[in-house]
């Protein structure tokens, strides 16, 4: 619980947190872009992704953990996310057959 | 080593109950019905023998091996060549077994209802069915659901003031004709049900906010019960409507006596 | 044995001595899977009275059951059962069973009474959590049996919306007993997820030294994936569960589309939902959530195979890895309970290959169980028998679900009784026997006493033959046609001709659950006058039998023992007797491969 | 399940029992395992939300530049901010600095305060514009429902954290508790941060006046 403690000097998360900062202006700015919602949302996510890789391994101290820790969390989790996208055929087809 | 006996005779029961023929489907009355079938007597066939094996197995495993005073288990932590080869069998087996059966669901929901189909909308509602032809123009006049009411006798709320409308009929229950393809569209009032015509081995949920559409071909005179099987509430099991499958004149004639004047 | 540096977790809490302290808001983890345990035990005999009732009505739907119109007296007027009355008896018998008999007893029963003394650990990483967690799913189950008062709920253990969530217009139990039931299941869900979370660290951090990952039993592994299974399923039912609730309550329409015609009242308040996303989201987890009432039990069924086979599991790697390719694939198939409800062909495709994937891994681990016993020297005791006899009933059921796995056939088989057939066979029944097999196999751990060997055969008897002649005619029943959760079979003239069949059921149903009445004398009296249980009556080498029966507050009292062997070293040839302890530190006589 | 026996095989010694197998304490990893479970719950509302907004025809687009989307930013400021002086006050209790420690810690409390009170703003200002769970101005009443749900469970989440913090501020700073139980609370509160950098995107962002159709 202490040598990792030190991992990181104030200066190390006050950059991380300007990036952090940058990255959400950046995708305010992109927001008034005009592009349709599809790319928008590609990019929005990547950059949310971006984000939360940068909090999970600063602030969270991912980084400075055994990588067993993050191999026993991460994955389980991404599966099943990627599992609750095989919603989407159905809301594709939903709107299809909708009727009022 | 008695359970091993039991689970002989138990298997061997379970084994003729199936195979001895007192329990099959009933009549085919449409096309895919068929192959449906034999789908399931494949499978039947398939699974009945990997049922006796494993039961028998189990069962002689138990007897042989019961307690025999002064003997040792042989020391094994297993074979791996063994276990790899039932692994493969297994998966080559059900991979076989699911592939055929793709075949046949491709042809019965991929592809669209052919385009000289009859088109049906079925209605459930708790606890009716109701039916509507297009009528002679062939469209579906307009539906308001501030006007469905089943005690003004407007039970899909048909709109007046469509013309397209004016000569749909609508009816408790149904008929279609022989050897003609039938698009059904599944509708639902108020929550889901479920249209079930056993004969026709047809089953699809009527799903409130969608329009799902089935198609079959009748291919035997008849009259079938519709049951309602997804629970709908407390009259579930009383959801009762028929689907008369008539000659071609006969259908005619029918749709003629229901038509409004 | 590599040295590794020991930073074992002291036990950090003394022995209460208080009542209260000591047994109702205990954190020993002996006393709480006790709990766990009772609390089982208690439901199952509600559901199973339940299931009485049920097959009464369907019957004899016009008989009058004395003394039940006092209890019900809107349910049963004169004490003739409403079909409302049967589909409310349905949902409790359904929602009790699934979630309050099959999760608590295999999981948190027996898995957190053995768990940490079969790792070599004090208590539970959390103790107060796990407290916790039990008196959560104590109130869930106070939350469902007060809906069964208030006004019983009657949409089925799967709650499809629309009809569980647009209230009572759409039938007399879906007021606030229908509130109550989503109430109770979003207790049960926090309470799932803390005891989830609760038995992963335990096994990750806590196990013994020597205790490495493959000489776990494989009890501790199965319940260490049902735990997974449990935390990834249960956190997206918490989901659902607010959701459905919020419809109910707040006036949202996530799973409520617009223009719903009740009895000829238009319901304006709804807009836009999607009944299907109640489904997709509800079997997300339902199908993890029977693979988490079935994995502890194939743990035990494999425990106590190897124990009285007197030899070594088979292939127990093959069984790990079997057991985590269950839990992931379990993960990828719940569209096939979904293949009629309107969900895209394609996705039922896709499924429908996953599902039959499963039957891969669920092949291997019965092949295994068979091969432990070939070349054995069995030793038929009570428990020994209930494992069998789970084997048995796992390869029947298991096959069943291979029809209902290809869309084709399930066409015609889904919400029929075969269904009902295969989720009996292989969940109500195997899971119980598992649950029968552990109960004779720990029973002498756990309250120090043996239980009656003889009552407990005549039990196993009785109820193996009764089950499956009570589940395999509703194959046939399936097979013509017969729709499951109808009331009633008098209104349809296909299904008059099956009523006798129905008969049989019933009949052997009430034999079958008057039998049960053996166990629960037998499991009473022996607790008071059964004779007193050796430290290790089976021969058996885990950790759980080097303790006193029952064991002491914190188990090894301070001295955790270390670990030198797999699991089942029986029939080990030179050794001096027939079964190496797990602690037992002389070297095998002979290479073993590990 | 399938990265545990990866785990074993490359982990050698340390998977062997008696130790904890990530050199870290039971607590921390059990709050992240709390952690996945909860991401998984938030992830089931997310995918709620969009597979209706997928199934819906002129999803609203109501978010004007000023004052939601500027408000949301200002938001999602105060608790990115707010999660870096948690980690001040984490790395603080690590060397034991106890009062040090816990003033971050108010901090954090702050900012976490400011979120709550600008979002409640925003709330009441939309419900006086006509949303509730059930209608909104702009047609598909779906969209108050997901709006408020969304928002709602994880304003519940920041308020929890507030009272969490609260507790581990106020006591670690008079000597109870220990380091692990600050980074302990310290997961929890960039958990519910890092929730925001999706629901942000998600709700707000794309439901901006200017996103194209559909
Ligand atoms: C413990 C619970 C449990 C388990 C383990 C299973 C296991 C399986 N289930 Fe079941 N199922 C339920 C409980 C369970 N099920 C419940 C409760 C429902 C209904 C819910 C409701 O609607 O209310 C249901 C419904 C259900 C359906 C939906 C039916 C419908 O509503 O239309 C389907 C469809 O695919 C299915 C399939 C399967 C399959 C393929 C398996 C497989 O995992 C089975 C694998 C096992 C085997 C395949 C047997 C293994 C042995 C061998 C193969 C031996 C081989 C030997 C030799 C070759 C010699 N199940
Ligand atoms: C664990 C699960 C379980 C168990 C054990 C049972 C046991 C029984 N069930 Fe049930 N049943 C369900 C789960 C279960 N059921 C579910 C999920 C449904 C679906 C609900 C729905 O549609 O929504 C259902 C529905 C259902 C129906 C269909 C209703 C319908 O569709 O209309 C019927 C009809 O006959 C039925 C009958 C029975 C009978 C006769 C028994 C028993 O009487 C058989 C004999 C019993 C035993 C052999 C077990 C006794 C066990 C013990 C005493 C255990 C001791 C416990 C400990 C030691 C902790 N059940
Ligand atoms: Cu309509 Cu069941
Ligand atoms: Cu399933």
């Amino acid at each position: 619980m202490s040598e990792q403690g030190h991992a990181g000097g104030k200066k190390l998360y006050l950059s991380v947190w300007f990036w952090l900062l940058a990255l959400t202006i950046f995708e305010v700015i992109l927001a008034y872009q005009r592009l349709p919602l599809h790319p928008m949302l590609v990019i929005l996510m990547a950059l949310s992704m971006i984000k939360a890789a940068l909090i999970i391994s600063y602030f969270m101290h991912l980084r400075f953990e055994r990588m067993s820790l993050f191999l026993t969390l991460f994955p389980a989790l991404i599966f099943c996310i990627v599992m609750l996208m095989l919603f989407f055929p159905d809301a594709i087809r939903l709107y299809e057959l909708r009727v009022p | 080593m008695f359970l091993a006996f039991l689970i002989w005779i138990i298997t061997l029961i379970t084994m003729y109950g199936f195979a001895s023929g007192k329990w099959s489907f009933p009549v085919e009355a449409a096309t895919h019905a068929h192959q449906m079938d034999r789908q399931f007597y494949i499978t039947l066939v398939v699974c009945g023998i990997i049922f006796f094996l494993a039961q028998m197995g189990l069962g002689w495993a138990m007897y042989r091996y019961r307690d025999r005073t002064g003997a040792k288990a042989t020391y094994s932590h297993g074979n791996v060549r063994l276990e790899l080869i039932w692994t493969a069998a297994t998966a080559i087996l059900f991979l076989t077994l699911n592939l055929m059966g793709q075949k046949v669901w491709a042809e019965l929901r991929l592809q669209a209802a052919p385009a000289e189909a009859i088109r049906i909308e079925v209605w459930g509602q708790q606890f009716v069915w109701n039916v509507r032809y297009p009528g002679k123009d062939g469209q579906f006049g307009r539906i308001d659901a501030r006007l469905m009411s089943d005690s003004s006798g407007n039970p899909l709320g048909l709109d007046d003031k469509d013309p397209a409308g004016k000569d749909d009929i609508v009816v408790p229950t149904m008929a279609v004709p022989v050897n003609h393809p039938v698009e059904i569209i599944l509708r639902a009032k108020d929550v889901t049900h479920s249209f079930f015509v056993r004969e026709l081995r047809v089953k699809q949920d009527a799903v409130p906010g969608m329009a799902i559409p089935i198609h079959f071909t009748p291919t035997r005179i008849g009259i079938y019960e519709v049951a309602c099987a997804e629970l709908c509430g407390l009259g579930h099991y009383k959801m009762r409507s028929t689907l008369e499958v008539l000659s071609e004149e006969d259908y005619q004639k029918w749709l003629k006596e229901r038509a409004p004047q | 044995m590599p040295e590794v540096a020991h930073t074992h977790v002291e036990h950090a809490h003394p022995a209460p001595t208080g009542f209260i302290r000591k047994y109702i808001f205990s954190l020993d983890h002996k006393v709480i899977g006790t709990q766990y345990y009772l609390l089982a035990l208690f439901s199952v005999f509600v559901g199973l009275i339940l299931s009485v009732l049920m097959r009464m009505h369907l019957v004899w739907p016009n008989a009058s059951i004395p003394g039940l119109g006092a209890i019900a007296t809107s349910g049963a007027p004169g004490g003739v059962m409403t079909p409302d009355l049967y589909l409310s008896l349905m949902t409790m018998h359904g929602t009790i069973m699934v979630f309050f008999v099959l999760t608590t007893a295999p999981q948190g029963g027996f898995g957190n009474y053995v768990l940490p003394i079969q790792i070599g650990a004090a208590d539970m990483a959390f103790p107060v959590l796990n407290m916790l967690s039990f008196w959560v799913t104590f109130l869930g189950l106070l939350a469902l049996l007060a809906a069964f008062f208030v006004t019983p709920p009657l949409s089925g253990w799967t709650a499809y919306a629309p009809l569980s969530a647009i209230g009572a217009v759409a039938g007399p139990g879906q007021g606030g007993g229908q509130t109550l039931w989503i109430i109770s299941i979003a207790l049960f869900c926090a309470a799932s997820l803390m005891g989830a979370l609760n038995f992963i660290v335990t096994t990750l951090d806590l196990r013994t030294r020597g205790m490495k990952l493959m000489r776990m039993p494989l009890t501790c592994w199965a319940w260490f994936i049902t735990a997974i299974l449990a935390l990834l399923g249960f956190s997206v039912l918490l989901g659902a569960g607010i959701l459905l609730l919020l419809d109910r309550l707040a006036g949202t329409s996530f799973f409520v589309p617009a223009g719903l015609v009740v009895s000829d009242q238009l319901l304006t308040k709804y807009k836009g939902g999607s009944p299907l996303l109640w489904q997709h989201l509800f079997w997300f987890f339902g199908h993890p959530e029977v693979y988490i009432a079935i994995l502890p039990g194939m743990g035990a069924v494999s425990q106590i195979i190897s124990t009285f086979s007197r030899k070594p599991i088979f292939g127990y790697r093959a069984m790990v890895y079997a057991l985590m390719s269950i839990g992931f694939l379990g993960f990828m198939v719940w569209g096939h309970h979904m293949f009629m409800s309107g969900m895209s062909p394609y996705s039922a495709m896709v499924f429908s290959v996953l599902t039959m994937a499963i039957g891969v891994p669920s092949a291997i681990k019965t092949f295994n169980w068979i091969g432990t016993l070939w070349g054995g020297n069995i030793r038929f005791t009570t428990a020994m028998l209930w494992a069998c006899g789970f084997v048995s009933l796992f390869i029947t059921g298991g096959l069943s679900g291979l029809f209902l796995a290809q869309p084709i056939i399930d066409v015609y088989l889904t919400d029929t009784y075969f269904v009902v057939a295969h989720f009996h066979m292989i969940m109500g029944v195997a899971s119980i026997f598992a649950i029968f097999a552990a109960t004779y196999f720990w029973f002498p751990k756990m309250f120090g006493r043996m239980l009656n060997e003889a009552w407990g055969k005549l039990h196993f008897w009785i109820t193996f033959i009764g089950v499956y002649a009570i589940f395999i005619p509703m194959h046939f029943l399936g097979i013509v046609g017969n729709p499951r959760r109808y009331a009633q079979f008098t209104e349809f003239d296909f299904l008059k001709p099956f009523i006798p069949v129905h008969h049989f059921i019933s009949v052997v149903a009430f034999i079958t659950a008057g039998a049960q009445l053996i166990f629960l004398f037998n499991f009473f009296y022996s607790l008071k006058k059964g004779p007193k249980a050796d430290i290790n009556p089976w021969e058996c080498t885990t950790l759980e039998w080097t303790v006193p029966s029952p064991p002491p507050h914190d188990n090894f009292e301070g001295r955790p023992p270390a670990v030198y062997h797999g699991p089942y070293e029986y029939g080990v040839p030179g050794a001096e007797k027939d079964y190496v302890m797990q602690t037992d530190s002389t070297p095998l006589p002979v290479a073993t491969g590990h | 399940m399938s990265s545990t026996d990866v785990q074993y095989t490359a982990g050698a010694s340390v998977w062997d029992g008696g130790t904890s197998p990530y050199a870290i304490g039971s607590k921390k990893l059990g709050m992240w395992l709390f952690i996945i479970a909860d991401a998984l719950t938030f992830a089931s509302l997310l995918i709620t939300y969009s597979y209706l907004r997928t199934a819906t025809d002129n999803w609203p687009r109501p978010f004007h530049a000023w004052p939601s989307i500027t408000m949301a930013t200002v938001m999602t400021f105060c608790l990115l901010s707010s999660s870096v002086t948690m980690v001040f006050g984490v790395a603080a209790a690590a060397r034991n600095e106890r009062k040090r420690s816990a003033m971050w810690i108010v901090f954090t409390i702050l900012g976490g305060l400011a979120f709550v009170v600008l979002h409640l703003n925003e709330w009441r200002g939309l419900i006086e514009e006509g949303v509730t769970p059930f209608n909104n101005p702009w047609g598909v009443p779906l969209f108050g429902a997901a709006f408020f749900t969304l928002t709602g469970l994880h304003m519940t989440h920041v308020i929890i954290g507030c009272l969490y913090l609260s507790v581990i501020a106020f006591a670690f700073g008079r000597g109870k508790f220990s380091a692990e139980d600050v980074e302990v609370s310290g997961l929890y509160w960039h958990f519910v941060d890092l929730v925001w950098m999706f629901i942000f995107p998600m709700v707000y962002l794309l439901s901006n006046s200017m996103v194209g159709a559909h």
